[in-house]
């Protein structure tokens, strides 16, 4: 059995999102989604500061230092694509505007409660960005995570240990081992990594998982890992 | 591919339902979208909430569809057009019911309906005969009055030029409540004078972005209703 | 004693705004102010149709019907002039940007209440447009009226009989006899056109006058009334 | 005539005064408008509460301020920046206080601020928390928090150019706070980095309107930490 690593997790999610849809990526692994969108789609990617309609990162030599996404990193434009005040912006995102935010996470509960801004260690000052505004504003929150702690200890939770971001509003997650949506029944695991049982997965998470009828195996092509 | 252009008026409007909630643009019915409004009328729908600034012209648009019994409220700032029969007689008798805003407080509750917000306080109205009956509260010693948002099941909006992702432009005086519109409505149809590729706009000259407008349609601007003056 | 017409009130409102004010007139005797701006001062006149930088009504053969103003009437920019959307058109009124708002009433009272939108007459509709919006947001109401009315009552009055517009907003208010400030003191005429004595002003005024200690007499320019 | 170009940084920031709250746009310490906000240095100012969306960079701006202990407070989103040590260890000691506020929070309570609302409720932080001790209230059946708006007594922001009436226009990204914290202060000083004659600018295409603009100054868009990432 081996996991996902973290650009498989992307390549999965990047695998359910549709011709058409506005989305929005958050830092960490769903920032590496833009790569493994079928090409046959066309997805409209917004960043909080204020641009829909990113594309590609600029080769080093094409980067124009106005450009720049929400972790402040240089993107572009494809044809289309455009700049808005952050009002604007945070009316997208808080209005239900956008079809999907697909985050990191700390944590999960199996009511689909959000922790990801928040780590409570009293050194440093908690730092929320747009978190709070994705997870209350976007029509679907779908998670992008290791299904466990670099310890090992499982991230989906019957209730979440750090401070939540936003209660009730996380629709699917991507981990490393399975994917598994919020359910009004509770956690439904429909699909798991090659060669793990339905009670090894059970085992490194606390929320009690149902196996979907629909259950299938995730055949992730092989991809080298690259953050 | 996303390709929000349809082919037809009918095609724009489908899916309004009776009851449905109907913003339409335009600052008076010398601006309004009327070939939106009144395809609405090749819908059958009916008890229709209409908002806009105004309560239509003289015949085209919210006056025909007022005139065709098809409105049963409309929200507005001035109820009132020079030469405009159609909502007068209808407020006459009672057919259609009126709710008086001011002005810059439909396009925030409009605002604030297309932003996901609960509600906001603002000083207008406050101590008059269009606050009475509103929560009032006292902020910084002034009287305060709340409001509520505003959603549209549907929005009619107009614009200049618009891309297949449904980007827009619009010229001059005519944006005015077009870009509030759209982002307040489940359902967002623009009526263009004309198609542009995906491309040609300036990134940072958008007037109001296609994850706001779900349907477009190429509009001849040549009949004097949609661009003479009211 | 000749009383001021309609584009005197004009003529006489438009000597007190200052250059670089940001200005709206309202429908009425405030429309006819542009013509009467000493040409040394760069004044900026705003909108709520959502266009800033007014310029004068074209000639005929020159109208843009795209470009209009708050009475639906063409108008122009001048350099420097733009628009913007409903939204921060009524952001910028009733936010406090606006230097002054000159507008026409039907009544107003010694407190400074604005009576401008309603005369209570139930067979037609009440029209708000935007005038709780201008009298509650510009820094600076200043109301322009004949003043009385046709029948020779008076319209500056103890308590407002029509339903108000919003208390205790007027600054000042140009009329056909006087220029009479809002002050926390009460009315103070400031100015009276020639051979009016106060006793016959105050005839024609239901609210209490006093005189100011710098009054003077209007010397208005003779102009044709235009509307 | 209306010329809002001061020749200096000085001028730029004069009047500044102890205790007032400073709006500093940019998204980011990469777009900063760091020679205004250190230009805040010269004004012997203290006691200063920045809004921003961060905490400033390494050394310039905002995180200059703060080392030469100007800053009682920063309201931000995010209050961390990779090898940014000014505001860490002055909020670790206790010199620097700090209220975080989700970023699209900010930019609407600034709105709020600019608009003249008394304040609004909204989803966001409720039930978090962020959200204790606010106010709340169930609308449609959800928990929402009252928010209270943000006025500045002085905007320090950036743009790429401006006209003599202070009309701005902005360059992709760097749009972000600028126009709302223009907005939202009592004087707003934009720092560009080129003046345009007036009418250069189409009127359908400005980001900022000169109204709420008092100062523009040109500051040579050369110096690496105005124009490179952070």
């Amino acid at each position: 059995m081996t996991p996902l690593n973290r650009n498989q997790i992307a390549w999965r999610a990047a695998q359910d999102i549709w011709d058409g849809a506005y989305v929005n990526l958050g830092v960490g692994i769903p920032s590496l989604i833009p790569d493994y969108i079928p090409k046959d789609r066309e997805v409209v990617l917004q960043a909080e500061v204020g641009i829909i309609g990113m594309g590609p990162t600029p080769k080093p030599d094409a980067v124009d230092p106005d450009i720049f996404n929400a972790s402040t990193q240089p993107t572009s434009f494809v044809p289309g694509g455009s700049t808005f005040d952050h009002t604007d912006s945070f009316l997208m995102i808080r209005g239900g505007h956008l079809d999907i935010a697909m985050l990191g996470a700390f944590e999960v509960s199996e009511k689909g409660d959000l922790a990801n801004w928040n780590t409570g260690d009293p050194a440093t000052a908690p730092s929320v960005g747009g978190a709070m505004d994705l997870a209350v504003g976007a029509k679907a929150i779908r998670v992008l995570m290791e299904h466990t702690t670099k310890d090992g200890k499982p991230r989906i939770l019957k209730q979440c240990r750090y401070p939540l971001t936003a209660a009730h509003c996380v629709k699917a997650i991507y981990t490393s081992l399975a994917v598994i949506d919020v359910t009004p029944r509770g956690l439904v695991v429909r699909e798991t990594i090659p060669d793990l049982d339905f009670a090894q997965l059970q085992a490194v998470t606390e929320a009690k998982l149902t196996l979907s009828p629909d259950w299938r195996v995730i055949e992730a092509p092989a991809i080298a890992v690259t953050v | 591919m996303i390709d929000k252009q349809v082919a037809s008026l009918e095609e724009a409007v489908a899916g309004a339902k009776d009851g449905a909630t109907v913003l339409v643009g335009g600052f008076s019915a010398g601006d309004e979208p009327a070939a939106l409004s009144e395809a609405l009328l090749s819908t059958g729908a009916r008890d229709l909430t209409i908002v806009n600034n105004g309560v239509g012209g003289l015949a085209r648009g919210i006056a025909a569809l007022i005139a065709a019994h098809r409105v049963r409220k409309i929200v507005c700032s001035y109820p009132r057009f020079v030469g405009g029969t159609a909502f007068a007689s209808a407020y006459k008798s009672g057919e259609v019911a009126l709710e008086v805003v001011p002005q810059g407080t439909i396009s925030e509750r409009l605002r604030a309906g297309a932003a996901g917000l609960g509600g906001f306080y603002t000083k207008v109205s406050a101590g008059t005969l269009l606050g009475e009956g509103k929560e009032t509260r006292i902020i910084d010693g002034e009287p305060y009055v709340f409001e509520h948002p505003i959603k549209g099941d549907m929005a009619l909006i107009g614009a200049q030029q618009a891309d297949r992702w449904g980007n827009l432009v619009m010229r001059h005086s005519r944006r005015n409540f077009n870009p509030v519109m759209a982002m307040a409505a489940a359902v967002s149809v623009a009526q263009v004078r004309e198609m542009v590729p995906l491309g040609h706009f300036h990134p940072d000259q958008i007037h109001c972005q296609g994850i706001f407008v779900d349907r477009v349609v190429v509009v001849d601007p040549e009949p004097k209703n949609w661009s003479a003056r009211p």
